[in-house]
């Protein structure tokens, strides 16, 4: 009975370890998310700045 | 007045993060022809091909007979005629098997003579029997504007007709294009210079930063292209 | 509907031009045949089973191939883009491309069937009768989700080797089912006997052909 | 949906439940009298297969609302859930795998739920190699839709096929098969918190997956307006 344990623990701790690494990717994911969220607020605030500096800059239209 | 063939309103287009397209508002009638001319990478194939429903605008609405050029009903493709930078064209058929083929698509009355007329309308008929792979590049490119008018689209949508075409083969596409015109076609072709075309008045527009702009006279395109291939483009 | 003939006929007067694919179907089975041959040894060259999972191995690689290339022709000059601006349905274009694809994986089974005899010094008999409405059907599901996946895949880089990877298993029913047939109609069972695998295969084909029938617009064109 | 409390909250649940779970499978729950201790692996494997089994029909039904509705939400729906039954696939059978070394005396049997869930596994496999191996355009999704749908449509062919295959040849072992006698309620109690410990587990992790992907996309569209802006910004006057 107790020849049995080994594989239960290795299953038991299988499906942890994975799942903890799937948690781990996807935190991953998630920081580079943040720092390409931060570049777009960078570039967003440069734009404000310039409208701001240049007066109003709103597309027009022709043609 | 009837509805325009071509309008588009705040039509945007974007790859990635790179715009090409911008706020392009463009309204064209039957009977009329306009000539967009621009650098390489201009947008002016992208403006073609959403106009033609091969694209999806990143925004705003690109309509053609009044439709949406996102869900074209076969019944309106019928009727819009593109020559794009490739051929369509199948190497391994011979020139008329080409046309024959897009006339059976089009569920023409007789494909076998209107491809037989159109190889004469482009001066192809000694090579009606040559498979389009032995072409040289001006050949095709006249198939190409064949196989494009074949169906005698009411929309003729054509990029860069002139390249790669001698004087002759020049002419020839520049009198299929008056034709289609006073047949009643509109006609939206794009180029580097601007062309002439006896006996017809052309719109000219210019695309430049992804934007599309008017030009009421031809001399001035002429001279800011000149400004912007002497800075590298 | 000319459309649908249109698009058929000009596929197999290409074929018939060059012969490409038909030809490169025949080489590939031909190879599989010989490749197991040697693989599984003299001894169990003669069991109708290894007889019947080779052929339908080869049919599989064949029919890979097959499917890269009847759409490769529609690449050259962005042919493809002429089709779906006409005013071709792409439910038709689909229902061609199938059909096309059908004939030139039917010729190189019978190919691979005469092979399959002699490799596996087995005999023409009323067994073979028995074989083609199998391989028959397996082609039609064969045929019909690989012209919906490569469709897919002729789009994405690494495509050629996505086919695979995304045909096969789907293909696993009637690939068990095929086999198992095959090996039947090879030992020389009544056809009854088979009832069961043959049913499996019409569902196969009926559900892949109707789904690539009404899904084929989704992956072609926009875009 | 995408609201931080109910995640968190799914978040501690899940903790809480799997805490308990764990609990019940080592300390509560009597182990079974034939298999032993093995067993146990049993209370996570069943729920495992569960998750993965909705994943991938959850897969299917985005993928259905994707083609029909065109909304980019179903699309990261179906990549979210994907990818999350991927997970759950492996894990149900690589537990399996290990049960069945101790009670069958073998890794791997080719026995028809064995199969069918390996062919499965294959087939989502394929669904994230596509989308690993392409960018992110509204093509792509349509193809991981349509890929999804006939996935899934393959399922019951699949298991009837496979159903078939298996008992036309005797089985290679003689197994005691899926049929476990849970004659002690305790048993059905641990299992029953097992499911719902996956079940939350499955739901907070799909959900994370998701809401990052939604975040993914909307940060394209934004950055896309961006660059429009910029070009806009910089034009003469």
């Amino acid at each position: 009975m107790g020849a049995h344990f080994g594989y239960l623990f290795a299953a038991y701790s299988i499906i942890f370890i994975v799942i903890f690494l799937y948690v781990m990717f996807i935190w991953r994911r998630q920081a580079a998310l943040d720092a390409e969220l931060r570049t777009l607020e960078a570039r967003m605030a440069a734009l404000a700045e310039r409208s701001a500096a240049g007066g109003p800059t709103e597309p027009q239209s022709e043609a | 007045m009837s509805a325009p063939v071509v309008e588009t309103r705040s039509l945007a287009k974007a790859y990635g993060l790179a715009p090409v397209l911008r706020e392009v508002q463009l309204r064209l009638l039957a009977g009329t022809g306009a000539f967009i001319v621009g650098g390489n990478g201009a947008g002016k194939s992208t403006l073609l091909r959403i106009l033609a429903g091969l694209e999806a605008p990143s925004a705003g609405h690109a309509l053609v007979f009044g439709q949406d050029t996102r869900r074209l009903a076969a019944r309106y493709r019928r009727r819009i005629g593109l020559m794009a930078h490739q051929s369509f064209l199948y190497p391994n058929l011979t020139a008329r098997e080409n046309l024959e083929f897009y006339g059976e698509l089009y569920s023409l009355a007789d494909p076998r003579a209107s491809a037989h007329q159109w190889l004469g309308r482009v001066g192809l008929a000694d090579a009606a029997d040559i498979r389009v792979r032995a072409f040289s590049r001006g050949m095709e490119q006249r198939l190409s504007a064949a196989r494009a008018m074949l169906a005698e689209p009411a929309l003729l949508l054509l990029d860069e007709p002139f390249a790669s075409l001698d004087h002759d083969g020049a002419e020839i596409v520049a009198a299929l294009i008056r034709g289609a015109i006073e047949r009643g076609a509109c006609v939206l072709a794009t180029t580097h210079g601007i062309p002439e075309i006896d006996g017809v008045e052309l719109a000219v527009f210019e695309i430049s930063r992804g934007r599309l702009m008017q030009h009421a006279r031809k001399e001035e395109v002429r001279r800011g292209g000149r400004i912007r291939s002497l800075l590298g483009r | 509907m000319s459309g649908f003939a249109a698009v058929l006929r000009k596929d197999l007067r290409l074929e018939l031009r060059s012969g490409e694919s038909t030809l490169a179907l025949l080489a590939l089975s031909m190879l599989v045949l010989v490749v197991l041959v040697f693989a599984l040894g003299a001894a169990r060259v003669r069991s109708v089973d290894a007889a019947a999972g080779a052929l339908w191995v080869a049919m599989v690689f064949a029919g890979m191939l097959g499917a890269n290339r009847a759409l490769l022709a529609e690449r050259d000059n962005g042919a493809i883009r002429g089709l779906l601006l006409s005013p071709l349905d792409p439910s038709t274009l689909y229902a061609a491309k199938l059909c096309a694809a059908l004939i030139f994986m039917a010729v190189a089974e019978v190919g691979a069937v005469i092979l399959m005899v002699l490799f596996f010094n087995l005999d023409f008999d009323a067994s073979m009768a028995r074989l083609a409405p199998i391989l028959a059907l397996g082609a039609v599901g064969f045929s019909a989700l690989a012209t919906l996946l490569s469709a897919i895949t002729g789009r994405t880089r690494g495509g050629d080797m996505l086919l695979p990877i995304l045909a096969v298993p789907i293909f696993v029913p009637a690939l068990i089912a095929g086999v198992k047939a095959s090996a039947a109609a090879l030992a020389g069972a009544p056809f009854e006997s088979m009832g069961d695998w043959l049913k499996i295969m019409i569902a196969f084909d009926v559900l892949f052909v109707s789904a690539g029938y009404l899904l084929f617009e989704h992956v072609v064109g926009g875009d | 949906m995408n609201n931080p409390t109910i995640r968190n909250w799914l978040g501690f649940s899940t903790l809480a439940l799997m805490l308990a779970s764990l609990f019940m499978v080592f300390d509560y729950v009597p182990p079974d009298a034939e298999m032993g201790i093995a067993q146990l692996i049993f209370y996570f494997h069943v729920p495992l297969a569960w998750v993965a089994f909705a994943s991938f029909g959850l897969v299917a039904i985005a993928g259905i609302f994707y083609l029909w509705l065109g909304d980019q939400l179903w699309d990261d729906l179906g990549y979210a859930a994907a990818e999350t039954g991927m997970v759950f696939c492996t894990l149900m059978i690589v537990a399996g795998s290990i049960w069945a070394k101790p009670i069958w005396g073998t890794w791997w049997t080719w026995d028809s739920r064995l199969t069918m869930t390996f062919i499965l596994w294959l087939m989502y496999g394929g669904y994230l190699m596509l989308r690993a191996s392409a960018d992110d355009t509204p093509q792509v999704a349509r193809f991981g839709a349509v890929i999804g749908i006939v996935a899934a449509l393959d399922v019951p062919i699949v298991i009837v096929s496979v159903r078939m295959w298996r008992t036309i040849h005797p089985a290679v072992l003689v197994t005691k098969q899926g049929t476990h006698g849970l004659e002690d309620p305790r048993m059905i109690w641990t299992l029953m918190v097992c499911l719902a410990a996956f079940t939350a587990l499955w739901a907070w992790l799909l959900m994370l997956r998701f809401t990052q992907l939604r975040t993914r996309s909307r940060m394209g569209r934004l950055s896309s307006r961006i660059a429009f802006a910029t070009a806009a910004a910089s034009d003469p006057k």
